[in-house]
């Protein structure tokens, strides 16, 4: 649930279309859209409806959220998908177009943030040893890329590396006795699958 | 000769990324780029309980009947469109496709024998555009080709 | 034309298969073999055939050209070509077969040298970063591996180093206050496509 505000409000600030839609999984989809809870109406008076190419159309039953500043979210979740193939989306409300958007599902992952982050020496001096555990997507893993960012503890200048497939990366060129904040997002790399950046881990502390 | 398995997905990786270069070009196409005539396409959805239900074989036929499918239907575009930017990256998507096959080939999976027409072929539809058809041709690289070489066999035992 | 001679000059060093070919991008393909200008025939007595398996044979345009040492070179050159299918060389002089060989485009490819090779300070002692542009081969910079080798300006014990896909290195503990000479060169790295190692860069120069 933690996890689904953090989602929220990083889609609410990134993503301009309507409905704001995102996967975690191979087999799960969810999407929201925010109203003013003043002017929204109550969740019956709205329908989420899908279709997938050459087929039928869909509804995905609503939910209304109460959210920060005033806002009233409207969430469908669907825990079976296709994906390579394009979806069509319509939200109306009382039989009135109010959204309406296409897209892959496979090209909208917003993954959680990388678990288990470590930051170990390697004997080497000014050299950090960063590992994480990948999020567990089967067929996935070796298309995720990784951002791993650090900075010394009393500062707020991170500096980024990015590592492809792969679950640790060695930083270099640190200054020797130091203590740095290292923290590690993740996203699909854009080819088979694609998506946002995940939010940052909660930062590791590790002297040089 | 026994050929070495390829089992290294950046290949397919670069072929998928030609193809979407096919596709931005034909987007920006305004002249001699459409098709005559419809043409059969494989269906390019996936559902991943519905993938992994299917065996091995069933999954290597259903790439590789795409994969034909495909082929025949970007024959049938290189015929009817005139732009030659197009024209070189129809030709090279139909050669990548070819080398497509031969890297399944690589990896042990099963000769596939085209039928006599694409009629009797199961789950396919038709599209009488091109952009549809070259991004049915992304998405099924995308998808249930890189699944398929995901899972081969062929790759399981040898991790280099 | 210039990088042309030098890939011939390599090949006929490194090469002992007839005809000598290689790929120097994902669509193009150059097969060449040498004779002594006294016994060689005249270009259209011979004929170049290739046939991928699977396919009929198909015939390559031949070109002549004078080549030092009393040689004629005789050059094929494909601009389509498909990769992971074995292809099936024969030369003929006057029907008769004089040249055969079997190959996989992706496995012999020689590419120009690594492009604006430089060398700067990283700012730390005895340390050296040297980047380069990688060959322009659209999409398989991924692929490919280069060696930086190094010297000080007076000497010839040329010292290697070994980078992946990247295009920079770092070379560490070299002598303070010294100049080198850095030159770097590229091949793919061997997985999938293979091939030659390119001709050194041009080196540069640069202080400790």
């Amino acid at each position: 649930a933690r996890g689904f505000e953090k989602k929220v409000s990083m889609l609410l600030k990134e993503e301009p279309e309507n409905p704001k839609c995102f996967a975690e999984g191979r087999k799960d989809f969810t999407c929201f859209w925010v109203e003013d809870e003043e002017r929204a109406g109550s969740v019956d008076q709205y329908t989420f409806t899908y279709t997938y190419q050459n087929e039928n159309s869909s509804r995905c039953p609503l939910r209304a959220l109460p959210a920060a500043g005033g806002k009233r979210l409207f969430v469908c979740h669907l825990n079976r998908t296709q994906m390579f193939v394009q979806m069509d989306i319509q939200v109306q409300r009382d039989r009135t177009l109010i959204h309406n958007r296409s897209l892959l599902i496979e090209l909208v992952f917003l993954l959680d943030p990388p678990a288990n982050v470590t930051a170990s020496s390697t004997g080497q001096q000014g050299q950090l040893n960063v590992s994480w555990v990948p999020p567990p997507l089967k067929y996935m893993d070796d298309s995720m890329m990784y951002e791993v960012s650090y900075t010394t503890a009393d500062s707020h200048m991170w500096q980024v590396e990015v590592a492809g497939a792969s679950s640790e990366l060695i930083l270099r060129g640190l200054q020797p006795g130091t203590k740095y904040k290292v923290r590690v997002r993740v996203k699909l790399d854009g080819i088979s699958y694609s998506g946002y950046w995940s939010a940052w881990s909660d930062p590791v502390f590790m002297e040089t | 000769s026994p050929l070495r398995p390829i089992c290294d997905l950046r290949v397919l990786n670069h072929f998928i990324k030609e193809a979407r270069d096919a596709e931005v070009v034909m987007k920006s196409c305004r002249e001699g780029c459409s098709l005559s005539e419809s043409v059969t396409v494989p269906q390019t959805r996936v559902e991943f309980d519905v993938w992994e239900n299917k065996t091995a074989l069933e999954q290597a036929q259903d790439v590789q009947s795409g994969l034909w499918l495909l082929q025949q239907a970007l024959s049938s575009l290189r015929t009817s469109v005139t732009n030659t930017a197009l024209h070189s990256h129809i030709d090279n998507s139909i050669r990548n496709l070819l080398s497509i096959n031969a890297v399944l080939r690589s990896l042990n999976i099963q000769e596939y024998t085209p039928p006599a027409s694409t009629a009797g072929l199961e789950g396919t539809w038709r599209v009488s555009s091109a952009t549809d058809l070259l991004q049915i041709h992304v998405n099924f690289l995308r998808g249930k080709v890189r699944l398929l070489l995901l899972d081969a066999q062929a790759c399981q035992q040898d991790v280099s």
